[in-house]
This record gives C-alpha cells, structure tokens and sequence, in this order.
C-alpha cells in the first residue's frame, strides 16, 4: 500500500527545499558558534553579580539581607517580560513571512520564559514574606506576574496538544500574539490596584551610595540573565531543528557525523 | 456580506431555538453558580454585598467558558465548518455572526439575570445598575476572546480545559475592571475610566478577535 | 567584607531561609533546565541516526533482490 | 461558466506529504470545461488529500494549483466562487430538517438559490417524503441524500469536487446522483471526484488518475 | 469482572496519557478560577483566609462540572458506547472504572494541588489539612455525581449546562459538608460529623450511581 | 460453535417502530449455523434498525427475538457473548494506534484475544505500514479497516452482524474481508449483513431478505 514512504522522505525534491530549508540549514552552525561564548559570559558575569551582590553591596537599613533577593528577583520579572516579548515578535514575524525558523525560536524561547517568570514569583514570595509579612498578595505586579505565567503555560500547553508541528506552530503564534496585546493592558491595570509592590521597591532606592553598588550588582546579574537565556535559547534552538528537520540530508550528515557542527 | 452575517446569525438562533432547554440552562447556571457562593462564603449580609460584583462576573465568566468550546465544535464535527471555509464570504464575518448569536443566547441573558442576583446580595439600585452596565459591556468582550480560545482548541481533545487556561489569562484585565467598578463607585470614585477602559476592550476585541478566530479555524482545518 | 564568618554569612542577617530558598530554587531550575535542553539535544541526534541506520539497513537487504 | 476549452483547474508538480509520510509527488493534472475526472488509488493512497488540496483546504508541501490560468492563491475569491466541495462528512445538521440544512448550506456558501429549487432538489433525490423530520432521524443514506441535493440545485459552480459521494446510497440514489453528474457536466462544468464502487456516469471526456501511479 | 475494570481503567488513563497536556490543564483550571476569586473580590488577607475552603470547593466543584460531560462523549461519538453495551461485561462495572479512571486524572490532582492554593489564601497548615482531607473524601463523590448526569445528557446539545443544572443541587449537600469543616474547625467545634457524612456520601454514591449512570445509557442508546 | 442445524438466531412478526412511522412489520427470520443473510432494501427502509433489534441495542414495537431456541431476553449473557457487532461508525479511538484499539476493543467486549493475533489480523487486512500512526491520522478506509480487523482477529462469536461493512473499502479489502466472512461461515459461524454494493461471498447457504417487502 503505502510502504513507498520510507524511500520518499529520504529525497526532498532539490528545486524548493533549498530555499525553504535555508535558514535552519545555515542558522544552525552560526548558533553553535555562539553558544560557547555566551555560556562563559553567562558564568563570568553571575559570579561577578554574585560577588558584588553579596561581597561588596552593604546590608540595607530598613530591609536587612532580605534585599538580596532582589539580585535574582529583578533580572528574573525582567527577563520573563522580555522573553515574552521576543517570543510574541518572532512569533509575528512566522506568520507574516512565514519563515519555519522565527517560530522555532519561539518555541525555544518559551519554556525558558516560563522558568523566568516563575523564580520571579517564587523570589518575589520568599521576599515578600519578611518585608510585607505574606508570601502572596493579589497585587497588580504579582498579578500581572502570574498571568504572564499562565501565558507562557498556555502556549506550551496548546503547542504540545497539536500533533502536527505547522499547526503547532501558527496555533501557538496567534495566541502568543494576542497575549501580547493583553500584558501592556495588565500593566497599566497598576493604578486601579492596592500598590503594595511599588511602594516597597521605591524605599529601596533611598539612600544613593547604597543604590550604586545595589545597582551594579542587579545590572550583572541581569546581563548574567541575558547571556543565560541567549545561550539556553540556542542550545534549544538546535535540538528543536535537530526533531523538526530530521528527514532533511544536512540533519541526517550531521547526525552521522558527516559533518561537523 | 451583511447578507451573509444575518443569515448565519438567524442559522445559529434557530439551531438554538430548536434546543430551548439550553438558554434556560445557562440562565440557570447563572444563578446556581451565584448562589452557591453564600453557600460556601456564608451567609453574612455585609460580606455578601461587599463580594457581589466580582462572584457576578467570575460566574459570568465561567459561563462562558462552560459553553464557548462548543461553538465551532458541532460545525467541525459535521463538516460544515469546511463549507464556511470555502465560502465565497469572508471568514471573519461568518465568525462575528456565529459570535453574535452566541452572545445573544449566553451573554444577554445574563446580563438581564443580573438584577435578580444583585438582589441575593444586597446591592443597592445604584450599584445595581452599575453592576448590569459593567456586564453588558463586558461580556460580548468575553465571548469574543472565548471564540479565538475556541478556535484554537478545535478539535484538541481535553480542549474544555486548554480553553481556559488560553483565555482566563485574557480574561484578568476584565474582570479587574468591571468587578472594580462597583468598589470604586462605593469608594466615591468615579467610574467613567473604568468603562471606558471596557469599552475600549470591547472596541479592540470586535476588530481583532474575529479576524485572529477566524485565522486559528484557517489554521485548524489544515 | 560584610561577613564576620562563613556561619553569619549563610545565616544571611537572620533571613537565611528566605534568600538562600530563592537562591537554591532558581540554581536548581536552572540547572534542571540546562541538563534537560541537553539531553533533548542528545537524544534528537540519536534517534536521527538510528532512522537512518535503519533505512541504510532496508536499502541493503532490499539490493540483492 | 465559460465554455471555452481553456483549463479550469491545473495542477503542476505536486506533492504532499503527511505526517512523516509522502503520498505522491511529482503530479500534474489539467481539467477543462465538460471533463470529468475519477481520482482512484488504494485506501490511504491520498485521495482526500488531494482534493482537498484542489479545494484549498490545505496546502500542498510543493506545487502549484491554477484556477482558470492563474496561480489559485491570487484569484481566491474567483477559486471559492468556482467550487462545490463535498466530503466525508455531511455537512448536515441533526437539529433541522433537510430543507433548513439546504438552505443553511446555500447560507453559509453565500449563494442565494430561492428556496423553491432546493425544495425541488430534495423531492428530485428522494426526499420527498422526509421533509419535516429533523436529521437526526434520518438513515445514513438519507443524510447523504441531503448533502447531496445541493448538487441537484447548484447553478453556480463550475467545479465539483465529490469525495465517495455514492457511499451508503442505495441503486436508486445513486443513478439520480449520476443523472445529475452527466447534466452538470452537458452544461460545461467539470467534476472531480473519488469512489471505490464501479458507477457508470455519462461524460464526453474522461480520464482517471490512479494516484497509485504517483506514490 | 476485575479483568475488564482493569483493562478498561487502563484503556482511559492511557488515552488521557496520549493527551498529556489534559493533566496540566486540569489543574491550570483549578489554580486560575482559584486565583481569579482574590481578584474579583479584592485582596484582604482575613476576608480571604474566611472564605478560601468554600472557594476551593467551588472549583473543584467547577472544574468537575467543566470536564464530566465529556466522560461518554468521545465513546459515544464514535460508537464505542454500543460496543460497551454489548459487552459480555457488567456495564456498571465499565461505568465504574471509567469514573476511576476520570477521578484519578482530575479530582486526585486537585487534591495534590489544594496545599498551594491554601498557600495562597493564608490558612494554617491545620486547616490546609482539613481542607486536602475533605476534598479527598468529596471528590470522587463529585465524580460519580458527575457521572450519572453525564449518562443522563449524553447526546443532547448543551449538555454542559443541562448538566450543571441537574448535579448541582446534589452536589450543594457536598458543598455545605465539605467547605463547613474548615469553619468549625476554625469556631473550634469537632469535625467528625463533617467527615463521617462525607464518608456516607461516597459510600452511597459508590453503590448506586454506576447503576444509575448504566441505566441512563441503556435509554440512551435506544 | 454449536455446528447443529438448529436455529441460531430467530425473529417472529417482528415489526418496528421510528417515530410515526412504522419501518417494517411481520418480519419472520432464521438463522441457522454456516447461513450468510443479505438484508437488502433502500435508504431508510429499516436495514440499520432491524439490525440493532437483532443485537438488543433496541427493543422491537412488537415481535419476539430468539436466540438458540430461548427469548432472547432470558438468555442475556449468552446472546451478548455469541454476537460481534459492527456499526456504522467505527468505535476507533483517534488517540490509538490500530493495535491499541484492537485491544482497547477486546478488553471492552470482555474477550482475551492475545496481542499477536491481534496484530496478525492488522497485517491481514493491510495495516502492516500504518501500525504506529494514531488512528486520527488514517484515511477513512485505513480507520474501517481497525474496525474491521476484529472480524479477523475474532474466534468467539457465532453470529457477525455486520452493518454495510464494506463502506470506503478498496477492492484489496473488500475482497479480504470477504474471504473472512466465508470463512466463518465455513467455521459454522453466521452472518447477518446490509451493503449497498455488489459483493460477491462464498457461502454454502444463503438468503436475503429485502425490507422493502415488509413496509
Ligand atoms: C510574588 C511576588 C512578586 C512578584 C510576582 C514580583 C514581580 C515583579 C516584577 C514583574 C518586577 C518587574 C517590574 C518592573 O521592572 O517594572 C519586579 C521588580 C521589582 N520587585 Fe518584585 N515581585 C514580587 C515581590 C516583591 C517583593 C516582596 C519585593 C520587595 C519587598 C519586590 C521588589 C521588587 C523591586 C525592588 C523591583 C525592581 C523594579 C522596580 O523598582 O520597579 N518584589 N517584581
Ligand atoms: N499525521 C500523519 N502521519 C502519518 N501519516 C499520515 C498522517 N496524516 C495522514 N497520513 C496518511 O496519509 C494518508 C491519508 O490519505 P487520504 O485520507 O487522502 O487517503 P484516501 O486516498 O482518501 O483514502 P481512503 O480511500 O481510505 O479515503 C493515509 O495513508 C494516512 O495514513
Ligand atoms: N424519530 C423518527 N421519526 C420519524 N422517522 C424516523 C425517526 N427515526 C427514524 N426514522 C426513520 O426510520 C428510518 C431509519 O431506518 P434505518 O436507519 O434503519 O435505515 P436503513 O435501512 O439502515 O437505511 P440506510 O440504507 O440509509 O442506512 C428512516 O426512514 C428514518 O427516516
Ligand atoms: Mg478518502
Ligand atoms: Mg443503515
């Protein structure tokens, strides 16, 4: 009946596969030479964050060593805003140029998104217990946090219930986009909400001599962040290309071992 | 194409209609739902009335989910969502009108239920009022975005609750506004930002919510 | 220096409990992370190879006939 | 429709592929005006995927689909106007009786056939005495009757597209589906369709594409 | 008899494995309408400490109502439902190891999760307890209450709220039993006879709807 | 299989009963071992529905069903173990492989085929390549043919009821299924079958009985 598939996939006619499997084909190298130097800066700049966060910033005069927290804290709300936001973008560009690399980037972007804005809910509850007395209050940044939670959660969500990966993709794209237009809309949902958060993030920055160095470590560990998740994104990226691209020959060579990437 | 968008919504009302029982159910989930709050929050009158706007809207809320799934599913099921594919109409039209018979069925009914349970909560006229505008504002919003989550989830199997865990997440900001509305009015705030902030949701969702539901339909049948 | 000793440092001020809980949860996510993006890396290359072992294997065994 | 023997639909070098497998490539076809086109192959041989790629339901992995000369995507409104689709499935809702689904279905397609036609497409295949009972109580050829009575009033298309339109119907049925089969295409239409019973439709030009040769 | 309740139990958790993203959703459901409680009815930490064991019932009770209609749904779709009507097999005893089946895949999650959501409402890790232990005990009887008005509504088009009208109201003893042990436990008066009832409840249901619900699909069919 | 000539199955002035109208009455059937009966008749004429009584999915209007000689009522258990049942729709899980639906149907139907006969009768009927692709993704014919796969795979029953079994089948699985089908009957099984479609069984005894002579 239909034991000719086997032979078929094997052999993409040459004409269209070549343009349509360009950018992975190409990406996927350039991605393995940036993934080492971005590890070696993810590690360096951590443990220079990590130094300045615990070594040199003084202890704080209201908060105590509590604030520390914020060295992770930060970066993460950062970075699971950011993440989202890449990935929303990648996801738009998919769909109006219909390229299959952009949503592969999303797709590798999101559970690293997700992994964000949870150490950022679960920093945020451990520092909230000792500075409000309450490890969760339903205020907007909290809230906001945990929705974009659950959009990540979402998007995974819907991505793993399509079996077949284009749908997947464009599926997941239009509901990371849709998202999208929602986090602004939580956002500026801050003023009709108890402010409980932002009030405590403005005593912080009080005295200036202490904010300088406060500053510099957040800042660290924020590019430390960056790097992580550029690195992490990318390694993903790869694997990603790796399953979706399996019946092409340069997947197959490179499986074989024989190319070298 | 207004030819089109009556005659689906008129469609989908007679498919409805065939099937009395359901409107009467959704009402009744309505008011079982709100209900059973002081049932389970018990039974202080302060507490209640301090409580009513929000349980109204997440029952309105849950409504919605509860039923929005099988918008499009009867029309997958059967193949008849194919033949609105292939029509000659634009896609997000025949959407709309499928959206605005929804509403007609789930959303207006609710927003005529809500006096009554204002009353179980001892709302005063005012905040009564002000209850029933946030809904009727709200809720074609909330059957919109229901329809993009539907869409999306066509054909998923455990789709009942992958819809909402799509949509409540859009859902927040709605329910923020309109369940805070009566709070602010009691507070002696105005509430002129909080409907404007609704209405302009709404505006947003009627121009993409069809065209991006419309999309996922294109997508799902692939 | 803002530690006496190694002990007032993990005692953190009397919010050990609290920073070092936020500290080893995300190190412990993050770690997870990077074992299970690897192993996904891993894991694709070698099912890919097999496919194709398993088809040069077909093509052999189907040549002679 | 317009008569001439220009081509209506034309595919070039197709191919599809579905899941991880390919179920023909490298296929061409051309319809003209009056032509009718039987699409055989085994089970699984992608019949149905290929009419629905012809029906733009989905999208080929490679290839081109022309509608009256031009690439399909470009002259999408002009394609869907052109088109009848009928698949597996019925289209028919259990809820109404064959009268409201017909005039549902001419609803949704955005065609306005008056309903005194559809009436006489459903008296035509057999209907007649099964107007006021709601679908749901119908046998299953009978709801394929229903789906098929939009054939039977269709002046519109020029292009129909039929997947095993004769399943569940019985003899009679299935001589008055292909009467109306040899009228649509006397009157300059074209039809593609599958089957896997041997019915004999009347047609001046003919051709079978065995999609088994494809594979 | 065991034979078949085993292979039939495995035959749906394996279905739902093949889905797994259904697991996730459940509980994605449960912890959101939890969540959106705080955020309709405003933040106070004591209002919601007081009212977080009836909340968390509500959505369990929900989140039952939301995914139970589609228990027969699929078999029936498809016509395994025929072929379970001619088993050689009790058809109580294949109605039961579905239900298992469905409780295992969405009340047991829900009672694994209910600690993060007391979390969330400030209980006491006592009145957490009371409250995991409740909806232990409840839980199924919500399923096989579940089951019967699935079995009930099998086929008619808005099942889900025909659904929710008929097992509410027995569902609301449930509900007084379930969400009250945390209150007298927090009034300081013994909550055996919370327990003791639930217990009988479950027996009852345990006995009598696999029967119901085998009954409910014979007509069904029909 | 008791292999006497004694009736298998046996229905008197059965008359059935849908809505107002009444499909059929005094209806007399027997069925003996090794006997293959075509129910004939045109859409709607009660083929689905005589079926279904024959099964005890419905209760008759009025009539009486036998089973061995016994009403069929008292002799439940023993009716519903000598049936196998095959409807329209197919009772394939989307979610399954063919394999897994095999056994999730044998589990259900109470029986303990073991896995590889399961899998032999898959291959018979042609499903060897598609034995790893969830059922969602077969074409209709590949999803009856899971269906069908029980009849090959099946040793227990007596008597097959088969409702238009050969539906969306190619040639290469009409002809397979028919030779199943002979070959219960050889085995002094019995058949009771609707088709549309001209199939040729080999049987030893026969009849048909057409629903149109009893409306
Ligand atoms: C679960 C609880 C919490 C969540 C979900 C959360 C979430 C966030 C988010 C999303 C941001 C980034 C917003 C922006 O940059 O504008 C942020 C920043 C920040 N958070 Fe939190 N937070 C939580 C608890 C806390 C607590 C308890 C504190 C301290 C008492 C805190 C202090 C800060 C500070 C200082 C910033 C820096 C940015 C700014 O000043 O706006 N957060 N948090
Ligand atoms: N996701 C998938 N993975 C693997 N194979 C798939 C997938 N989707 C479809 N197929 C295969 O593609 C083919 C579908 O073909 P199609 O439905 O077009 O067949 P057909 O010629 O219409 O057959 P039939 O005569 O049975 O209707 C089948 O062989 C099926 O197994
Ligand atoms: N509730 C009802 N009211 C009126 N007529 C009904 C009702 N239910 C069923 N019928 C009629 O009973 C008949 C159903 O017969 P059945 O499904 O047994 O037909 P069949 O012989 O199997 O036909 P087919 O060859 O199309 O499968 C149809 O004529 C149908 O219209
Ligand atoms: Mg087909
Ligand atoms: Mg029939």
């Amino acid at each position: 009946m239909s034991d000719s598939q086997l032979s078929a996939t094997r052999a993409p006619s040459a004409g269209v596969s070549l343009f349509h499997y360009a950018s992975p084909q190409t990406f996927f190298p350039l991605a393995g030479k940036l993934l080492w130097p971005s590890w070696i800066a993810a590690v360096a700049l951590t443990l220079a964050g990590l130094y300045t966060g615990f070594f040199i910033a003084p202890t704080d005069a209201t908060q105590g060593d509590s604030y520390r927290i914020i060295f992770i804290h930060v970066p993460a709300a950062w970075m699971s805003m950011v993440v989202y936001l890449a990935m929303a973008f990648w996801c738009a560009v998919g769909l109006v140029f219909n390229t299959r690399l952009s949503f592969m980037m999303s797709s590798a972007l999101a559970p690293t998104g997700a992994l964000w804005a949870f150490v950022a809910l679960w920093t945020g509850a451990l520092w909230g217990k000792p500075t409000w007395g309450t490890y969760w209050a339903w205020d907007a940044r909290m809230t906001s946090e945990l929705i974009l939670f659950f959009l990540y959660c979402g998007y995974m969500a819907l991505q793993a219930a399509i079996d077949d990966p284009r749908r997947a993709d464009r599926a997941g794209a239009l509901i990371a986009i849709v998202g999208a237009v929602n986090v602004p809309i939580i956002y500026f949902s801050v003023k009709w909400w108890n402010t409980l958060h932002q009030g405590a993030s403005v005593s912080l920055t009080q005295s200036p001599s202490m904010a300088s160095t406060m500053l510099t470590g957040m800042l660290l560990m924020a590019l430390a962040a960056w790097a992580y998740t550029i690195a992490v994104a990318l390694m993903r990226v790869r694997a990603i290309m790796i399953e979706r691209e399996r019946q092409t020959d340069w997947v197959r060579q490179l499986a074989t071992g024989e190319t070298k990437a | 194409m207004i030819g089109v968008f009556l005659s689906v919504m008129r469609r989908d009302l007679l498919l409805a209609w065939r099937r009395r029982s359901d409107m009467l159910t959704t009402l009744g989930f309505f008011l079982l739902v709100t209900s059973l709050f002081p049932l389970g929050v018990g039974p202080e009158p302060e507490q209640l009335s301090h409580i009513a706007s929000g349980v109204m809207w997440v029952a309105a809320l849950l409504a919605t989910l509860l039923s929005v799934q099988r918008l499009f599913e009867s029309d997958e099921a059967d193949g008849t969502l194919e033949q609105m594919l292939l029509s000659v109409e634009p896609l997000a039209v025949i959407v709309l009108a499928k959206v605005c018979a929804y509403w007609l069925l789930t959303g207006l009914p609710l927003v005529v239920m809500a006096p009554l349970i204002a009353l179980q909560f001892n709302l005063t006229p005012d905040e009564t009022l002000i209850a029933c505008a946030t809904l009727l504002i709200g809720s074609p919003t909330l059957s919109l975005l229901g329809a993009v989550g539907a869409s999306l989830t066509l054909g998923l199997r455990g789709g009942g609750a992958l819809i909402a865990l799509l949509v409540l997440p859009l859902y927040a900001p709605l329910l923020i506004f309109g369940a805070g509305a009566v709070d602010a009015w009691r507070a002696g705030l105005g509430v002129q930002s909080h409907f404007a902030l609704l209405g302009a949701c709404l505006l947003v969702a009627l121009a993409v919510c069809p065209l991006a539901s419309a999309a996922a339909l294109r997508i799902a049948q692939d | 220096m803002n530690w006496e000793s190694a002990s007032d440092f993990w005692h953190m001020g009397g919010y050990g409990f609290y920073v070092w809980g936020s500290y080893a949860v995300t190190a412990v996510l993050l770690a997870f992370e990077v074992w299970a993006v690897a192993r996904r890396g891993r894991l694709a290359r070698v099912r890919v190879a097999r496919d194709v072992a398993v088809e040069r294997m077909d093509e052999r065994r189907r040549e002679p006939t | 429709m317009s008569g001439s023997t220009a081509s209506l639909i034309e595919v070039r070098a197709l191919s599809c592929v579905r899941g991880s497998a390919r179920l023909f490539s490298g296929l061409d076809l051309i319809l003209g005006a009056g032509e009718l086109m039987h699409v055989a192959g085994a089970n699984g041989s992608g019949k149905t995927s290929l009419l629905r790629i012809l029906c733009g339901l989905s999208e080929p992995a490679s290839g081109e689909v022309r509608w009256r000369g031009a690439p399909a995507a470009s002259v999408r409104d002009d394609w869907r106007s052109g088109l009848l689709y009928l698949g597996h499935r019925n289209a028919v809702k259990d809820d109404f009786t064959p009268l409201e689904n017909l005039r549902a279905s001419a609803a949704i397609a955005g065609d306005t056939t008056p309903g005194d036609v559809l009436l006489r497409a459903l008296v035509d295949i057999g209907l007649g005495a099964r107007l006021d009972v709601p679908a749901r109580s119908l046998s299953q050829g009978q709801r394929r009757r229903v789906a098929l009575a939009r054939l039977l009033a269709d002046t519109r298309s020029a292009l129909w597209i039929l997947d095993e339109p004769f399943t569940a119907l019985d003899t009679g049925a299935v001589a008055v589906l292909s009467r109306a089969m040899a009228a649509h295409l006397a009157r300059g239409g074209a039809i593609v369709y599958t089957t896997h019973q041997p019915v004999d439709i009347n047609a001046a030009r003919r051709q079978t594409l065995n999609l088994d040769d494809f594979s």
